[in-house]
């Protein structure tokens, strides 16, 4: 049997005889990595890691970034079980999943198939708690799972369709929570606890209800209750919400190991300050940081270069950004004037306003020309990569752009060589933005001037961004501008509903999107051909039996995109600034920096990550 | 013995202007007085100013010296923090117009106690009983009262006072007094002159006195200094200059020198149909400002005032410095609103229907202003600082819409000639005039708008004796030939004596006799109408008063004899004895 | 009418306008469509996640959210009983904060005192600063002293703040190691009160006060500066000279008292002007005011948080006016309120 | 002069007791009180200076586009963050005439910084009188001649380029167009409000004193930043920039008078116990006319030195409402919005010359300064 080491940290604890020691913290059979296999190097433990967030609500990126998930993405963006010692799927309608004996939650109580009865029974399926039911991702076809619990370590989930997005769903960057630790929860569970004590904690805690209070303390994504158990690589030590750092120390029950038996994280301590998004470059710069890319934008690269060459102790690497696309301009398909609606939805026009691009010149303005220039579509690095689709209807070309144009009817022009609408107004294109970057207004101000060339006007209206959000899902905004789609790196079997018209975050359709949403209760049914025929196929997408299916059903949809230009991609995989300490190991220098799949850092498992002595630095 | 003061050869200018003081030269010993008079705008004021080196930011001492004390110091170089100790401690001075002197935002007892704090480093309640003590002598009545009001609630004289206070709880070896006296009736004018008598006594301090008083000059200089045109005309021991002048303007001037004549025809009592304006049972209660917790204080400042003043004439006001002159004269201008019950009526012509000058409406109010208008005591605080004199001047016409600019400029113009200016400081502001200038200014700008009634609030207390003879003797042709009426108030008896057709004296807000002149001054009946005529100085050094004596006056009502003494709020009421004479008293 | 009658006068004018303006306010936090629990129930609806759906409803009810808006106004005041027991602000019930999920009191207790605590230090400097400087300014009116002072506040007024603070960390940081952001060390955070910590405070006020103040500082400094220069030729300077007193207490006692009327009049101002304008300020240089919070719980319409925090700045505005007006009186006597006769 | 035995002086010159007055100066007279005013301006040295300066800068507006090089949204895409270039006139000794060196763009991958070559052997002069970007002369004859231009081959950055290559110096001069004119809306609005309601209340008192005290105070406490996010809602689509800031500096304006109005209140309060107050209203002046002249020119200085300073704020206004959406916005320039463009590190440590746009800003504002001190000091009856 492996030994194991004990921390230094916890090391005093142990002494003292209030835990246990390492090898009775750890599962039965804990999730073993191999280093070296993954081209990393085993590192010893110890250390605190600086970073920064924004607003203090960001502690939420402990989950994030700490990505313990049942199953999640490794290095390669294929699934595999992580908390789960294993998952079986069958038929893409049953799976069950394996749980790791003797796994601990944080606070040293047994992790079992109790803990997703408890949610499954008390929480989703509790009309207090959840009066709606069960979220909504665990429906397939509109229906729900049957949900058994066979032994203390075995959970199934037996749908009567394929739901195959199931198991990605459970790796997500903000991940579904289908368990939670009931022995702790239960004190606040009016099925559970003792009425009185309830009673009382339900004043002491100044809310309502025994639900109300349950719902204060179980939030195990938002990450502000340092007494909830967790199961990520660290826990959080601070209680006070208001306050401007926040420490997470490691988790003594963490369920992975390196092949030397080192328990991990590495790192003892992560020190998250809060600290103003103008000032993120600044302290960085200044070597305040260890490990930082949020709040980092591309131009502030020179500053931190400077910074790194003036020996602050830190190297900038460039990850390349995993959206699809940097910068995308999103015509608003569902505007309300019908006399701009019927233009914005000819795909002539929509194509027009790409080949008016220069995405040259953008790209060597905002980005060093270090960015890929094209329009949105599945970054190079997915298996579903086509070069036809990046570039299909996204070369700078004015001429062919005023030909279409031309073909549209749109032949008048107004003093200004503005293009004129049918009714006679000039074309004055608005694209709402932000106001949050300013490589957008830079790249809108260049296209301005490129599209003046074809005749159309642009207008840059820089918004709040929830009225931006707003603006667009009531049909009042004719464009806006926003990243592409979260996710640049979908494989066969990454769920492509983001592709059709389901969702109203794509500002493209937003009213579209509602209507599936709300399972028509607001919003318009999608009436473009390409618009359905992108429904059609995602829902084809959920009954393919084989990968190779869902392959071939990606390929048609992303082709479908790049025809019909829906949301007009500029630029893709723009380089993310990633500071990161001379001290700190383990860190690619090549990453990705992608929210899904790969949770920022989550995939490149933080954990794992370990200071060098300063000696053994030099 | 070196002089306590000497000033020689001192030149002062304005811009490019020429010298308004030109070789001035004199020299004070200690204990000695040296009085300082002359024209009105002869320099007099730059003169004391520049030994304290407070001259208006334009004025350039152009040369001479002034030494001081036994080391003879140079004043006029000393460095800016050994002057400090000389300002207020060693020298200190009156201001000729302490309404402006004083800041209107610090309560007196504050402001004068200051001068002790600087310069004696005396605890807080030291101070305050010197304060409180030097405010008895120069006349208060209630110190008290005095310690904490603020300027705005003195009134003219009060303030004079308190300025009079500041430069003296220090006990200075050299007092420059500035006209200290010009809003002191003749009563407390003895008192505070007998008080400096006193302190140069005790201590052996200096005084420059500038006064246009020749009687003043008479009885407090041991030598004179005449000054006319910034240049000294005549200068020496009083005696001589005062009986047998030398220089022609001095002779001048001691020639119009007014006095009480000895026998003035007695004139019949003022006819009682065509009154231009009547008050009726006028008093006024001012709440002084107290201090968050006291209880307010009541002062009456005028009481049960009765007037008439006929058409064409003019009613005088004398009394006692406080006793609501200038009260009496703004509630009868509508610039302060009487106590209910009272009733003033001014009639624009002959026979038309009265004017409720206590309840006008808007129409009756423009119509009013633009009849009678009002000579301020205090000149220098009617005159906006931000105008040239010029816009004061027609700003009267342009209000009412008279006259082209042209015509407007012109009459300034003329008006300016008439009150003895030159039109050619037009362009100036008031801080640039004298004090007697500021005061003729504000003559013609009363007169600019030819009033029916004027009243004038001490018009000349300010001015040389023969600006004086001028300006009265314009009064007087006005009088008589557009018929216009005057409210006059003032302290010179004499000047009362020449204009008034009737006179009112009050104390403590109440009128205690009222008669015409010749009767008043004939034959005085109130012991405080005779007090003050006892009171005033003559300009014969051969006969001077007893200040101690005259100053007690006629003391509180309550030691009046009987029949006329009374006892807090409680007067007897006003009887006539005599056809037109009116007395307070007890039947 | 004696002080004391003014000031209550004062004081019951205070409440009833405060009154009035807690309605506007409300009217004002409820005119844009929508509110934030309607958003978030739709887009939780949308998105399918329904334990939040049910959280949302429930706390509509438990606030009287699905009430009328009169209605709703009395409750969060407290004028009317909310439902479950909901008191209402005058009985000390601040309301819920949907977008932070916690109580209001919670979210803003403690930055309340950072807020005052930074806005103050900016009245502090701005005071310390401005009042000697503009008295010397107008004393050596056209000297290196003025054209320096009114230089260097100039330059402070004609930077962007936000720039001005980046500028300051910078360089600050760079050459004599000031702390970037922040209004302590962080290790200090939730630790008693001590020495140390009071130094760290101190260090990090550094910049934000600078950049808060200097804006204020010069322009007072140049007003003060202009009234100054108007008063110094009044008689009852030179009377004070006459005394003999040193140019700076004359100056102190005697002018600058005069000059000051025009700024206690604004007084009233300072704190409340500087909560609301110290927003973006507080937001650029992540001080833990309440300026940020304001900001979000108007983008994001969480109602009470909004209306908590605007009717305390309408407050300090109101008690602040109420002070300045008081000041006035006790300052200048000639000052009545009463009207004018026309 | 002459000592008399008893030791008087006594003063010789010829006497003459009807001496008149001295001959007095018409033209003197006459003068106006512009012209008076006008002397004592004219010995402002520096506000003199100032007012010359200013004047300069608002007639040079309506050229501003044919005095700068490039237009104001004309990109070099190949000069980014292309450093001040020098306009010399030797070349290896030799007299060429005003010209440049090209300079070529490097792209520096190990410090991410642009860096410039200046090809040193082929001087290019600048050309006159020539053709250029378009532009409108006097904001209406369009026109395409600029006063000089860079040469064929070579740009001409007199300050730099910033991150899209666009010509700093145009871009100031472009921007000063905007910079110096509608924010001045705003701020008279503000005064025209604060000075009229404050005077109104400090004069009058009683119940007007009242109503607007309570006006002011229910504007003041009411949020502002609620209004900029409702407005920057409302505001329609296609409104230009110009035009929303527009609206927005009078929005401003009419929030923004009530601090000037209590000021103005404070001080009439006190100044309307004055006794020349009292002395005009007992002539008979009608309020108009006393508040106009008596009582605010007792507080001009004031009022001039807060309109002195709020000429920073005008200018930069935007810079802090484009935080909220509302400021103005490309492709409109001002100096706010290029100061916002440079608002970050790199601007001030690695292409300092982004942040230029300072400099106009603060030497128009001190020159506002000097000449509204000259005008307090020409209005101060004490300086003569
Ligand atoms: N700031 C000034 N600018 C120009 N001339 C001035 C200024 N101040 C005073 N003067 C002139 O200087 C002369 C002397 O003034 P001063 O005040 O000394 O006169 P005075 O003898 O005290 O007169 P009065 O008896 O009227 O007070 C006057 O003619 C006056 O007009
Ligand atoms: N605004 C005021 N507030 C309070 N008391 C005042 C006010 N104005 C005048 N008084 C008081 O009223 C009384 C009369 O003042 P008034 O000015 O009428 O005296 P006066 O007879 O003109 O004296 P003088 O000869 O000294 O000018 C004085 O005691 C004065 O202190
Ligand atoms: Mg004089
Ligand atoms: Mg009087």
């Amino acid at each position: 049997a492996q030994t194991y080491a004990e921390s230094e940290f916890w090391k005093q604890e142990v002494d003292a005889g209030n835990m246990p020691p390492v090898a009775e913290r750890l599962p039965d059979a804990p999730l073993v990595v191999d280093l070296r296999a993954k081209g990393r190097e085993p590192g010893r433990q110890g250390g605190t890691l600086r970073t920064m967030i924004t607003r203090s609500k960001d502690v939420r990126q402990m989950v994030v970034y700490g990505y313990a998930r049942l199953v999640g993405y490794d290095a390669d963006y294929t699934l595999r079980p992580d908390i789960l010692e294993t998952f079986d799927e069958e038929d893409g309608r049953i799976f069950t999943l394996k749980l790791r004996a003797g796994h601990k939650w944080s606070d040293g109580a047994d992790f079992t198939s109790e803990d997703f009865r408890y949610w499954w029974e008390d929480v989703a399926n509790n009309a207090e708690l959840s009066p709606s039911g069960p979220p909504e991702f665990l429906r397939a076809g509109g229906r729900l799972p049957v949900v058994t619990f066979p032994d203390a370590q075995t959970v199934r989930f037996e749908w009567p369709v394929r739901h195959p997005s199931f198991l990605q769903q459970l790796a997500q960057a903000r991940p579904p929570f289908i368990y939670r630790p009931a022995h702790y929860l239960r004190q606040f569970h009016k099925s559970y606890a003792d009425p009185d004590g309830l009673a009382q904690q339900i004043r002491k805690r100044r809310v309502n209800s025994w639900a109300a209070l349950h719902n204060k303390y179980d939030n195990m994504y938002k990450n502000d209750n340092p007494s909830l158990p967790t199961l990520q690589p660290w826990i959080s030590a601070t209680t006070d919400k208001g306050s401007s750092r926040f420490l997470f120390v490691r988790n003594p029950y963490y369920h992975r190991v390196d092949s030397q038996g080192i328990q991990l994280p590495y790192i003892d301590v992560v020190e998250m300050s809060v600290v103003g998004g103008g000032l993120v470059a600044a302290k960085a710069n200044a070597g305040e940081v260890d490990l930082q890319a949020r709040g980092l934008d591309f131009r502030d690269t020179s500053i931190l270069k400077k910074g790194e060459m003036e020996g602050a102790g830190y190297v900038t690497r460039l990850w390349a950004n995993g959206a699809a696309s940097q910068i995308a301009i999103y015509p608003n398909l569902n505007f309300n004037d019908p006399v701009w609606q019927k233009v914005i939805r000819d795909v002539r026009f929509r194509r027009a306003l790409s080949l008016g691009i220069d995405r040259r010149i953008i790209n060597r303005a905002l980005y060093f020309g270090l960015a890929k220039e094209g329009g949105m579509t599945a970054l190079s690095r997915s298996p579903l990569y086509d070069p036809d689709n990046l570039h299909r209807w996204s070369s700078y070309d004015p001429a062919t752009a005023n030909t279409l144009l031309d073909e549209i009817g749109l032949t008048e022009r107004d003093r200004r060589g503005i293009r004129l609408l049918p009714d006679g107004r000039p074309m004055e294109f608005v694209i709402e933005t932000a106001g949050e970057r300013q490589e957008v207004e830079n790249a809108l101000a260049i296209i301005t001037d490129t599209w003046r060339d074809i005749g159309i006007k642009l207008v840059m209206r820089p918004l709040d961004r929830d009225i931006l959000r707003n603006r667009a899902y009531s049909g009042v905004t004719m464009a806006s501008v926003w990243f592409g789609w979260d996710n640049g790196l979908p494989t066969a079997e990454t769920p492509p509903a983001h592709l059709a018209p389901t969702q109203q975050e794509f500002l493209s359709w937003p009213k579209w999107g509602q209507y599936v949403q709300t399972r028509g209760k607001a919003g318009e049914a999608a009436d473009m051909p390409a618009a359905q025929e992108l429904l059609r196929l995602a829902e084809a997408w959920d009954r393919a039996l084989t990968s190779q299916e869902q392959e071939i059903i990606w390929k048609q949809m992303l082709r479908i995109h790049s025809d019909e230009q829906f949301a007009i991609g500029i630029l893709a995989e723009a380089p993310q600034p990633v500071v990161v300490s001379d001290r700190l190991r383990n860190v690619p220098v090549d990453g990705k920096w992608a929210w899904e799949p790969g949770a920022h850092f989550g995939v490149h498992r933080i954990d794992e990550f370990w200071f060098a002595d300063a000696e053994s630095n030099s | 013995m070196s002089p306590l003061l000497s000033v020689h050869n001192l030149r002062i200018g304005f811009g490019k202007a020429p010298d308004v003081v030109q070789d001035v030269s004199f020299s004070v010993q200690r204990g000695e007085t040296l009085a300082l008079v002359g024209e009105s705008g002869s320099g007099k004021t730059i003169t004391c100013r520049s030994v304290l080196r407070i001259l208006p930011r334009a004025a350039q001492i152009r040369g001479g010296q002034i030494l001081f004390g036994p080391e003879q110091t140079d004043l006029l170089t000393l460095p800016e923090r050994q002057m400090r100790d000389v300002r207020g401690n060693q020298v200190s001075m009156i201001f000729q117009e302490p309404m402006r002197s004083l800041s209107p935002l610090h309560r007196i007892g504050n402001q004068v106690g200051e001068v002790l704090k600087l310069h004696e480093n005396v605890s807080a309640d030291e101070a305050c009983k010197r304060v409180l003590a030097a405010f008895e002598q120069v006349g208060f009545a209630d110190p008290e009262r005095a310690f904490r009001a603020y300027p705005f609630e003195m009134s003219g004289g009060m303030r004079q006072r308190a300025m009079i206070a500041m430069a003296m709880v220090a006990r200075p070896q050299l007092l420059i007094a500035d006209e200290p006296t010009t809003a002191l009736d003749v009563t407390t004018q003895a008192q505070v002159l007998g008080l400096i008598k006193d302190l140069q006594r005790e201590t052996g301090m200096g005084l420059i006195l500038v006064t246009h008083d020749l009687g003043v000059v008479a009885n407090m200089a041991e030598s004179v200094v005449v000054m006319r045109k910034g240049r000294v005309m005549e200068a020496g021991p009083a005696g001589p200059i005062l009986t047998d002048p030398a220089h022609g303007y001095t002779r001048k001037l001691l020639a119009a020198a007014p006095t009480i004549p000895k026998d003035i025809e007695p004139a019949p009592p003022l006819p009682q149909e065509d009154l231009i304006l009547e008050m009726k049972d006028v008093s006024k209660t001012f709440t002084m400002k107290s201090r968050g917790w006291q209880a307010p204080q009541l002062v009456k400042a005028c009481q049960q005032v009765n007037l008439k003043l006929p058409r064409g004439k003019t009613v005088a006001i004398v009394g006692e410095s406080g006793s609501g002159k200038t009260t009496a004269a703004r509630i009868a201008m509508a610039a302060e609103t009487a106590d209910a019950g009272a009733e003033i009526w001014f009639r624009p012509q002959k026979g038309a229907a009265p004017v409720a000058v206590h309840d006008m409406n808007s129409a009756q109010r423009v119509a009013f202003q633009r009849q009678v208008q009002m000579v301020f005591q205090d000149p220098y605080s009617s005159l906006s600082p931000r105008m040239r004199i010029r816009q004061a001047l027609t700003e009267p016409l342009e209000i009412h819409g008279i006259g082209t600019w042209a015509e407007r400029r012109d009459k300034a113009e003329e008006m300016l000639r008439l009150v003895g200016l030159n039109p050619g400081m037009l362009n100036r502001y008031p801080h640039a005039f004298s004090g007697g200038q500021r005061q003729r200014l504000s003559i013609a700008r009363a007169l600019t708008l030819d009033p029916v009634l004027l009243v004038c609030d001490e018009p000349t207390s300010a001015l040389d004796v023969s600006v004086q003879e001028q300006v009265l003797e314009l009064l007087e042709e006005i009088r008589d030939e557009a018929g216009l009426s005057y409210l006059f108030i003032s302290h010179d008896l004499a000047v009362v004596a020449r204009l008034a057709d009737e006179v009112a004296v009050m104390r403590q807000g109440y009128i205690v006799e009222q008669a015409p002149p010749a009767t008043l001054f004939n034959n005085p009946r109130h012991p405080y109408t005779r007090a003050l005529i006892a009171a005033q100085p003559k300009p014969d050094i051969r006969r001077p008063i007893d200040l101690l004596e005259v100053s007690r006056g006629a003391g509180a009502p309550r030691d009046w004899p009987e029949p006329f003494g009374f006892d807090g709020d409680d007067p007897p009421a006003l009887r006539e004895i005599e056809p037109g004479h009116k007395v307070r008293h007890h039947a | 009418m004696t002080f004391f009658k003014y000031a209550a006068y004062r004081l019951v004018t205070m409440l009833l306008t405060l009154l009035v303006v807690s309605v506007l306010i409300f009217v004002i936090i409820n005119l844009p469509p929508g509110d934030y629990l309607s958003n978030q129930i739709a887009e939780l609806r949308a998105t399918g996640q329904a334990e939040g759906v049910a959280k949302a409803e429930f706390l509509r009810k438990e606030y009287a959210l699905d009430q009328p808006i009169w209605r709703q106004y009395l409750v969060w005041m407290g004028f009317a009983p909310g439902p479950n027991g909901y008191s209402g602000l005058l009985q000390g019930n601040l309301g819920w904060s949907f977008y932070n999920d916690e109580p209001v009191a919670d979210v803003v207790g403690g930055k309340l005192w950072l807020t005052v605590l930074v806005n103050v230090a900016a009245v502090i400097f701005i005071y310390a600063v401005s009042l000697p400087l503009g008295v010397i300014a107008a004393a050596r009116s056209k000297t290196w002293a003025d054209y320096l002072t009114t230089f260097i506040g100039y330059l402070g007024l004609a930077t962007p703040n936000f720039l001005l603070a980046l500028i300051l960390y910078y360089y600050g940081r760079k050459y004599i190691g000031l702390p970037i952001g922040g209004l302590m060390d962080p290790s200090f955070e939730g630790e008693p009160m001590s020495l140390a910590k009071i130094w760290s405070v101190l260090v990090h006020l550094i910049v934000p006060t600078f950049v808060i103040g200097t804006a204020g500082t010069a322009a007072m400094m140049q007003r003060l500066r202009a009234n100054m220069l108007d008063e110094l030729e009044k008689p009852y300077v030179e009377t004070a000279i006459a005394k003999g007193m040193s140019p700076s207490r004359m100056l102190t006692k005697y002018p600058l008292r005069m000059a000051f009327n025009p700024f206690v009049a604004d007084i009233g101002n300072l704190l409340p002007s500087m909560v609301s304008g110290s927003v973006i300020i507080s937001v650029v240089m992540s001080l833990p005011t309440i300026g940020p919070d304001l900001l979000d719980a108007l983008r994001t319409q969480d109602q009470f948080l909004a209306g908590f925090v605007l009717l305390f700045v309408a407050f300090l505005t109101l008690v602040g006016t109420m002070i300045s007006d008081l000041l006035l009186v006790m300052l200048d006597p000639r000052i009545k309120f009463a009207g004018r006769r026309s | 002069m002459s000592i008399l035995p008893d030791g008087r002086y006594v003063d010789d010159a010829p006497y003459d007791a009807a001496e008149d007055l001295s001959a007095i100066e018409r033209a003197d007279l006459d003068a106006p009180s512009w012209l008076l005013m006008w002397r004592q301006f004219r010995r402002h040295r520096l506000g003199l200076i100032s007012g010359a300066f200013l004047l300069f800068c608002y007639l040079m507006l309506p050229f501003a586009g044919f005095i700068a090089p490039y237009g104001a949204n004309e990109r070099n895409a190949l000069h980014l963050y292309a450093p001040p270039q020098a306009v010399r006139l030797w070349h290896e000794g030799e007299f060429v005439g005003p010209f440049v060196y090209p300079i070529t763009a490097e792209r520096d991958l190990v410090r991410f910084q642009w860096t410039y070559e200046a090809d040193r052997s082929t001087p290019r002069p600048l050309e006159w009188f020539c053709d250029g970007a378009e532009y409108r002369l006097f904001g209406l004859i369009p026109t395409d001649t600029h006063l000089f231009c860079a040469p064929e081959g070579a740009t001409v950055f007199l300050w730099g380029a910033d991150r899209l290559g666009r010509d700093v110096f145009s871009r100031i001069l472009y921007g000063a167009q905007l910079s110096l004119t509608v924010g001045l809306i705003g701020i008279t609005v503000s005064f025209l409000l604060g000075i009229t309601l404050g005077a109104i209340a400090g004069y009058f008192g009683g119940v007007l004193d009242w109503l607007i005290q309570r006006t002011i105070e229910i504007l003041r406490s009411l949020p502002e930043l609620p209004l900029w996010l409702a407005l920057s809602a409302a505001v329609p689509s296609n409104w230009g920039p110009v035009a929303v800031f527009f609206i927005i500096s009078i929005i401003l304006g009419l929030l923004d008078w009530p601090g000037l109005a209590r000021a103005v209140r404070s001080k009439f309060l006190a100044l309307r116990e004055e006794e020349y107050v009292r002395a005009a209203e007992m002539m008979g002046a009608k309020p108009g006319r006393v508040i106009r002249r008596h009582l605010l020119p007792n507080f001009m200085s004031h009022l001039i030195a807060s309109a002195t300073l709020s000429i920073p704020a005008m200018i930069l206004g935007e810079t802090a409402l484009s935080f909220l959406g509302l400021g103005l916005r490309a492709p409109a320039v001002s100096w706010g919005v290029m100061l916002n463009d440079a608002q970050n590190l790199a601007s001030i440590e690695i292409y300092p010359w982004t942040a230029i746009p300072m400099l106009p800003i603060i030497v128009v504002v001190l020159a506002f300064n000097f000449l509204g001190d000259g005008l307090r000091d020409s209005l101060d009856p004490y300086k003569s």
